[in-house]
């Protein structure tokens, strides 16, 4: 069952490859799609009735997994939805068709499930390194010089980080071996998990694999100082490429550092781990809070912001405890949502306005009402007001800080809330209205004269805006549920 | 009881969609403001009824949101839920025919939406008994009345001033935020019950950072001065009926919370916590009467008068505090009684005066009174409303204002009984408190003079007519409300005075502090009778012309402007103002008679330039150097990594 | 008793008022080798005025008749709380005093309407400077009667009068003549006489509350020159209670009534002498030196209050 | 039988030394056909310690890791980048910002610093404590390189050290890692290989030059 989660991309991939004509890859995918989000909806309720699901040693799948799993397929299904009519503005290139563009989004997808899906950390980075190798391509899917620079960069920087996530791993396998696991699973986060008490012999090599597994991991996470490849990568890649980025693959090495994260404090106390996710989680916040007010380009103001947010993921699971965690997982998914209904807003303005640079956008909210109603909804949660979701999910995070007293991390977290807010609004207000400064399509590279709203770029902005709504204002019981027993595997 | 609580609190939160279903149809359009009107009026009798009789209304919601989120109605919170519903109900009544002469389509749809929601979130203010309610209702408040802001249209100023207003409330809240969250440790569910524990078993330091936080926060929402900056230029733009609530109501929210954690949740401090807010409170007194008189915009210079009150409610809360840190609850209770009773006297005034320059905007489209002049003979009822607010704001006798300055300049008396320094800085604040007294009766002299009396001084204000019914409604019964509350305070003292019981414990008032209460009545009908006898007496009446020093005849500009008439008090503070002037003269060919002479002065307020621009200059100077650091170079930025890595492990040698 | 007492003196005030006016005026004649008009002359201005009609400016509103009485009201009230004779106003609580300001304040808020309301430039300049002198003049006004109830632990008026009562003229603390510097200079300034205003005056470069009247006539007029010279006898009235009570009767009796009156008129006549050779002996200020004028006074008053604390 | 023996011995002896070696070279070369070659002698060495030690453990699993390695770091790898570099006809001199002297200087001074920064594990870990310098010292290296060197080409390669020196770190403080881990981790080398190949040529394409230090459109 895990196994035909993993197939159906992998497979889709290639199917989709195979297809030549525009349109019939376009369903093909669509089907694959509908296919995969039902087999991921299968595995849910699967490790919803039966706590883990595992398939042979190397697959494994608990309510963390099935979590994050959620998120992903409801993120790929807006995105593949935005797609359909994203798509029919990139012009026919060397690799710019839609068959490829499919192709590789779901050789992406499949990395990042099976980033979730697999039960061993050596796996598990493989993986995260695979997901980089998959969305390259993607990112310098433009072949614009900026998307080339953005590609190289992205690689380059994230492959080097990931380097030392595995130099990390290793550390740990070796701490395990001599505290007596046996080498074949001593690399088995579930055997870990249950040996981690042995490990305390071991504490500095522990240590010392986790500060490795923080600073790669933290790279493709985007902590600062290593998040320097993120912005550029966001804001080159295609719209809905971005929106995947942001909002899943984050997540992904998000969820690797929560696992290590809880084998590190089950060895050797939460004081070490917390700590540096603190410390991360905090200059995050901060530089990107300032970097935000000095931004031109939409999408890197985004980029930026998202580094700002996983600042607070990792505030929330550095502070750790039930409530610090659940704020913590609970922000991720809201993040993605918002963050997703935020790029899709870009893609559109993009689209009209033929630039992303955001002192040429005049007069939004005349010509593009709907997006302008995105944008807004997507801004206001994202800067954490209610009734949205991440207003909930931020009190969580707060209120967890001050309980248990950190109050520097507190302040620091409400501050750069604030600067966020001013950056946002600043540079949003003065986009809605006014009149534009130049004719649409004069740099777009799709078709000029009046655009053409499809369904297709709307729908998946409002089905985002309830979501945000809802969770905002009445967080589903089974949801909840569902998050205390992630919150369970991990502690 | 409950029901009627329940069932208030829910309709302003569904009218909103009754609001965008009727948006087509005048009649329907109609039907749905009178319910607004009459859900108000239901909640005011609720409120009315929390606040004699004292009934509780309870409205937990916790099992539906993620947090512990509960409404209740004690009687602190049912006075400021009357304050609402007082002020609302006929603000309600005045924006009928307002908004239906003044807005079409969209834009009077959104009015409409957001007016029920707007006070909906402030009715969760008030009546929050959770934290997390609280911060909520907060949240949303900024927002709608953002929203409502937005509907008068945009421009370039407007947005400017907008960003202005919400990055100011945005910053303001996390201070709230932070101020709710310091109660933690000790309770869990961040009810206010727990609180009151918690606070009352608190350290002093964290007593003191949560008071400086409460204090800051609410004090940017109320506009306190350097924290004005957005007031003046966030109230003028909005609809009039939307600046008379967020000036009468919105500000008073900040004052609840302040009440709230300050005096009930925490139960008073350190003797400098009252200094602090005396000295805030005079500080925005003074200066904010000052920048009124200079200003002839009637809604900036009314906004500018909301800094003043607040700054007198502030001087109110100030001698409560001094009071209680001295252990004399008594005098702290007459304290509180006068900021609450001005409080609500405010809101009701502003209101008040804010609907008359709604009126008068109606009916000669102008809000600049050096346009103005003799609208008493053309608006009569609105003249006469006007006045009654002017009076009132000014803090005459026998009008509302007064009774609650009176309240704080007796406890500014009874301060002389208390250790030194009080008992000198005390009764030091009455001379504070008449100097701004002074100047608010000069300003408002002059706001009534030109704008209502005299000659016309524009062919609008020659052709004003006076408003339809409803909106003369509305003033006059706020307008009965000043003289009925300054004539007979008691109706309202008495069960101010049980409200102020519940956290403040001490001795009741003595029943010589309230004589004054019983004192009024006589003198109004004092004046009140030699008032008739001096009018009905019989005299002959002739109208001729004015005086016109043997000139053929006086025309309207031989009158003294706005700006002449509050020329000396310019030149006498003029330190306050700092005044750029500039002459220009363009000579011709003699030097005596130059073709024209051009005159401009600009007033600055410094704030921004002192106080705002350095401040953020330091934030976006550190963003450009950490622009500067994001090279664009990929070998620095592997650089980067590695140098973290480093620093990481030689931490790990090290610490 | 009492109350009859109590509303007796207001009436003496009100129906005095007038008379002090014309004593100041005549005594003034006197120091200018004048022979000057008779002391009853006021109460003839008074009656002519009734008897003659209103004129009202055509394009006045209903304020231009309302403000007169509204003034004259308003002052009257005033008077019920000061001590004259007996040392028990008609009206008298803690804090009474403020009141007493404030509706003098309301008098002034009223005659500056009526003022503007005339649509002639002189309206507007005397009620302009009106604001200013009185804005200046309200603060010390407060604060020095503020002083003196702080040292006299009385809040009341006529608490201040009993407690002056007891105490022993020869031993006067800096409080009360700080206070009393304070208040004189104030009791000017609110009264408008010479330095601050001249009452006989109509030049327009000077005038301040003559330029407010200046559109009034017939019974209207005579509602305000009744006011203001009320509201001379009153802020007197005051300082005698506050600073020189002595001579007023603490409890009701024939021979106290008799007494009392002889202080009291001893006492006007007294302080109409001190005015009358002040401004004839004083010249004008100019409009902007008043401030500073005004500027004393507070700082007399601030240190009164402060010395409250020092004498303790 | 004793010969094969006495060959494991020495070459798990002497391979740090070697490594050691390569790396100064690689620090000193001027061109990056030099480096390949360096880079391929690198993986040969380490090929042949995982190869000793095969024998000397007697772990299957270890013969077919160096089978693995043999194929795709000693052959695949090097002959790809050469191709690579044959087909861009770019200029072939590796653009240092540092003189080939001082490059040399501070990887000694880099050796020096690994053989410091193991001092403290060693007593933990009881293993070669040279072999370990070594693996450190090519993830030091690595890292200099790519900070360095500012031609596309010489990334990857520097990369490719670096993640040498991880494989030699796992290899020497655990016998190698599960078999499957270290298959995936090498098929991972290759795509990224691969890519960065795909990735060279469009940057030749579009900016019509391999030098990435001049890659700054994107910035702030």
């Amino acid at each position: 069952m895990l196994i035909s989660v993993l197939l159906i991309p992998l497979l889709g991939a290639f199917a989709v490859l195979a297809c030549r004509s525009p349109r019939l890859a376009t369903r093909v995918a669509l089907t694959i799609g509908a296919l995969e989000m039902l087999a991921i909806g299968n595995v849910v309720w699967q490790v919803n009735r039966s706590g883990v699901l595992t398939a042979g040693r190397y697959l494994r799948a608990d309510s963390l997994t099935s979590f994050f799993l959620i998120n992903i397929g409801l993120i790929f299904g807006l995105v593949l939805t935005y797609s359909v009519g994203y798509l029919r503005h990139i012009p026919e290139g060397r690799f710019s068709s839609p068959r490829w563009f499919y192709g590789l989004v779901f050789l992406f997808l499949f990395t990042m499930v099976s980033v979730y899906l697999s039960a061993n950390l050596g796996l598990l980075w493989i993986f995260v390194e695979a997901t980089t190798l998959a969305s390259a391509l993607l990112v310098g899917y433009y072949n614009t010089e900026g998307a080339v620079e953005a590609g190289w960069k992205y690689l380059i920087v994230c492959t080097v980080g990931i380097a030392f996530a595995l130099f990390g791993t290793i550390t740990l396998y070796l701490a395990a071996v001599r505290a007596g696991v046996n080498p074949v699973d001593a690399l088995d986060w579930s055997t870990l998990m249950s040996a981690a008490p042995a490990l305390a012999g071991m504490r500095d090599l522990v240590k010392l694999a986790f500060v490795f597994v923080i600073v790669g991991y933290g790279t493709k996470i985007g902590f600062v100082p290593m998040h320097s490849w993120l912005p550029d990568a966001h804001a080159e890649a295609p719209s809905p490429i971005s929106a995947l980025l942001s909002a899943v693959l984050l997540n992904c090495a998000m969820y690797a550092l929560m696992r290590f994260d809880a084998i590190t404090c089950r060895a050797i106390g939460s004081g070490f781990s917390h700590t540096l996710l603190l410390i991360f989680g905090a200059v995050s916040i901060a530089v990107a809070a300032l970097l935000m007010i000095v931004q031109h380009d939409l999408k890197r103001l985004l980029a930026y912001s998202s580094i700002e947010h996983m600042g607070i993921v990792a505030v929330g699971v550095g502070i750790g405890g039930p409530l610090g965690l659940y704020g913590a997982l609970l922000h991720t998914f809201n993040h993605s949502i918002a963050k997703t209904l935020l790029f899709f807003s870009a893609g559109n303005v993009r689209e009209h306005f033929g630039t992303l640079r955001m002192d040429r956008i005049r007069g939004m909210a005349r010509f593009l009402p709907w997006t302008t109603g995105g944008m807004l909804v997507g801004g206001l949660a994202i800067v954490g007001m209610p009734p949205f979701g991440l207003f909930i999910s931020e009190f969580l995070i707060l209120t967890a800080a001050f309980t248990q007293g950190k109050y520097w991390v507190a302040a620091i977290t409400l501050a750069g809330l604030s600067v966020v807010f001013g950056a946002l609004l600043h540079h949003v207000q003065k986009m809605l209205s006014g009149e534009r400064t130049q004719p649409p399509g004069e740099t777009a590279t799709w078709l000029p004269g009046a655009p053409k709203v499809l369904l297709t770029d709307i729908g998946p902005m409002a089905a985002c805006g309830a979501a945000l709504l809802v969770l905002g204002i009445r967080i589903p019981v089974s949801f909840v549920e569902l998050l205390r027993r992630a919150m369970a595997v991990l502690s | 009881m409950e029901i009627a609580f329940h069932f208030f609190v829910a309709s302003l939160f569904v009218l909103p969609f009754a609001a965008v279903a009727a948006q087509r149809s005048r009649m329907a359009r109609a039907v749905v403001t009178t319910a607004f009107f009459v859900v108000l009026v239901a909640g005011a009798i609720v409120a009315a009824r929390g606040f004699w009789a004292g009934e509780a209304a309870v409205w937990d919601l916790s099992a539906f949101a993620p947090f512990p989120f509960a409404l209740a109605l004690d009687r602190l919170s049912a006075f400021f839920l009357l304050l609402i519903c007082v002020v609302a109900a006929p603000v309600t009544l005045f924006s009928g025919p307002y908004v239906e002469r003044h807005y079409g389509g969209a834009p009077r749809t959104w009015l409409w939406a957001l007016l029920p929601l707007f006070l909906g979130s402030m009715v969760v203010v008030v009546t929050a008994s959770t934290a997390f309610a609280f911060l909520f209702g907060w949240e949303l408040m900024t927002l709608f009345s953002a929203g409502l802001i937005l509907v008068d249209g945009d421009s370039d100023e407007r947005r400017h001033n907008l960003f202005i207003y919400l990055l100011m409330m945005h910053a303001g809240a996390a201070a709230v935020v932070a101020a709710f969250l310091l109660f933690l440790p000790g309770a869990p569910g961040l009810g206010f019950g727990a609180m009151r524990a918690a606070g009352s078993a608190m350290s002093p330091v964290m007593k003191n950072a949560l008071f400086l936080l409460a204090f800051i926060g609410f004090g940017a929402k109320a506009g306190l001065i350097p924290l004005h900056l957005w007031l003046p230029r966030a109230h003028p733009m909005a609809p009039s009926p939307v600046s008379a609530l967020m000036s009468g109501v919105m500000l008073k929210t900040a004052i609840y919370g302040f009440v709230r954690i300050a005096f009930d949740l925490l139960g008073g401090g350190a003797p400098w916590w009252g200094y602090v807010v005396l000295a805030a409170g005079a500080v925005s007194g003074v200066l904010g009467v000052l920048y009124a008189i200079a200003e002839h915009d009637l809604k900036r210079l009314l906004a500018y008068h909301s800094v003043e009150n607040i700054g007198i409610i502030y001087l109110g809360l100030g001698a409560a505090l001094l009071f209680l840190a001295h252990g004399a609850p008594t005098w702290a209770t007459l304290a509180l009684l006068g900021a609450l009773l001005h409080t609500l006297n405010h809101a009701v005034f502003k209101s008040l005066l804010f609907l008359g320059a709604g009126a008068i905007g109606h009916s000669t489209h102008t809000l600049d009174i050096e346009e103005l002049g003799g609208l008493q003979k053309l608006m009569p009822v609105t003249g006469a409303a006007f006045l009654i607010g002017c009076c009132s704001i000014v803090g005459l006798p026998l009008f509302n204002g007064f009774v609650s300055e009176w309240m704080i300049f007796r406890s500014f008396l009874a301060g002389s009984t208390l250790a030194d320094p009080a008992s000198v800085l005390l009764p030091m604040m009455t001379g504070v408190l008449a100097l701004i007294g002074g100047l608010a009766a000069a300003c408002f002299a002059k706001v009534y003079g030109v704008a209502f009396l005299g000659r016309p001084r524009s062919a609008e204000a020659e052709h004003a007519v006076e408003v339809p019914l409803p909106m003369r409604g509305a003033m006059a019964i706020l307008a009965a409300f000043c003289v009925v509350i300054g004539v007979a305070p008691a109706i309202v003292l008495n069960p101010l005075a049980a409200a102020i019981q519940t956290f403040v414990p001490g001795t009741p008032l003595l029943h010589e502090q309230l004589r004054f209460a019983h004192v009024l009545p006589w003198i109004a009908v004092a004046v009140a009778a030699l008032m008739l006898l001096t009018m009905f007496a019989r005299t002959a009446v002739r109208l001729t012309a004015t005086w016109a020093c043997g000139l053929p005849k006086l025309d309207s500009r031989m009158q003294y402007t706005s700006t002449a008439f509050s020329k000396p008090l310019r030149t006498v503070f003029a330190q306050v103002y700092r005044p750029t002037r500039v002459v220009e003269v363009t000579p011709a060919g003699e030097t005596y008679f130059p073709t024209a002479i051009s005159y401009r002065s600009a007033r600055t307020t410094s704030y921004e330039r002192l106080l705002y621009r350095p401040a953020l200059n330091v934030i976006v100077a550190g963003a450009h150097i950490l622009r500067r650091l994001q090279t664009g170079n990929i070998q620095i930025y592997l650089l980067y990594i590695f140098l973290a890595l480093l620093a990481l492990m030689l931490g790990m040698r090290f610490a | 008793m009492t109350a009859a007492i109590s509303i007796l003196q207001a009436l003496l005030l009100i129906v005095a008022a007038p008379l002090v006016r014309g004593t100041i005026a005549r005594l003034k004649a006197i120091l200018q080798n004048r022979r000057g008009a008779s002391v009853w002359r006021p109460y003839a201005d008074l009656l002519k005025l009734f008897r003659k009609e209103d004129l009202v400016p055509t394009t006045a509103s209903s304020v231009f008749r309302v403000a007169p009485r509204a003034v004259f009201a308003a002052t009257v009230a005033a008077v019920l709380f000061v001590p004259v004779l007996h040392a028990a106003a008609a009206l008298s609580l803690a804090g009474d005093f403020i009141i007493l300001v404030y509706l003098l304040a309301l008098a002034r808020f009223f005659l500056m309407l009526g003022a503007m309301d005339g649509g002639s430039s002189f309206g507007g300049m005397g009620a302009s400077r009106e604001a200013l002198v009185s804005t200046l003049a309200e603060a010390p006004f407060l604060l020095s009667i503020t002083a003196v109830a702080i040292v006299a632990r009385e809040m009341s008026l006529s608490g201040i009068a009993r407690w002056s009562l007891a105490q022993d003229p020869s031993r006067i603390s800096a409080v009360h003549v700080l206070a009393f510097a304070a208040l004189a200079l104030v009791a000017i300034a609110e009264t408008g006489r010479i330095p601050v205003d001249n009452p006989t005056t109509h030049l327009e470069l000077t005038m301040i509350h003559e330029a407010m009247v200046l559109e009034y006539s017939g019974p209207s007029l005579a509602w305000i020159e009744w006011a203001s010279s009320v509201k001379l006898s009153l802020v007197l009235a005051l300082l005698v209670a506050l600073f020189m009570p002595w001579g007023m009767m603490a409890s009701p009796s024939a021979l106290g009534m008799a007494l009392a009156i002889a202080a009291f008129l001893l006492k006007f006549v007294l302080l109409a002498a001190v005015v009358a050779v002040g401004e004839s002996s004083i010249a004008k200020l100019r409009m902007y030196l008043v401030p500073d004028f005004l500027g004393v006074a507070s700082a007399l008053a601030i240190l009164a209050v402060v010395f409250t604390a020092v004498m303790r | 039988m004793g010969l094969v023996h006495f060959a494991a011995e020495k070459t798990l002896a002497s391979s740090a030394v070697l490594l050691f070696i390569t790396v100064l070279m690689m620090a000193a070369a001027r061109r990056i056909s030099t480096c390949i070659m360096l880079f391929a002698a690198q993986c040969a060495i380490i090929t042949a310690q995982i190869l000793a030690m095969a024998y000397v453990h007697r772990s299957p699993e270890a013969y077919a890791i160096a089978g693995f390695m043999l194929v795709i770091k000693v052959l695949t790898i090097p002959y790809a980048l050469s191709w690579i570099v044959e087909k861009l006809k770019a200029p072939r001199d590796v653009t240092a910002s540092t003189t080939p002297a001082q490059s040399v200087f501070i990887v000694s001074a880099l050796i020096l610093l690994s053989f410091f920064a193991i001092g403290p594990y060693m007593q933990v870990l009881r293993v070669d404590e040279d072999v370990l310098a070594a693996a450190i010292t090519l993830v030091l290296t690595g890292a200099f390189l790519m900070v360095s060197r500012t031609k596309a080409l010489m990334q990857v390669i520097g990369l490719l050290v670096l993640e040498n020196g991880i494989f030699l770190a796992a290899l020497v403080t655990t016998f190698g890692m599960p078999l499957i881990i270290e298959i995936g981790v090498l098929f991972d080398l290759l795509m990224g290989v691969f890519l960065m190949g795909l990735f060279v040529f469009r940057i030749r394409d579009t900016f019509d030059h391999l030098d990435v230090s001049k890659l700054r459109k994107l910035r702030g």
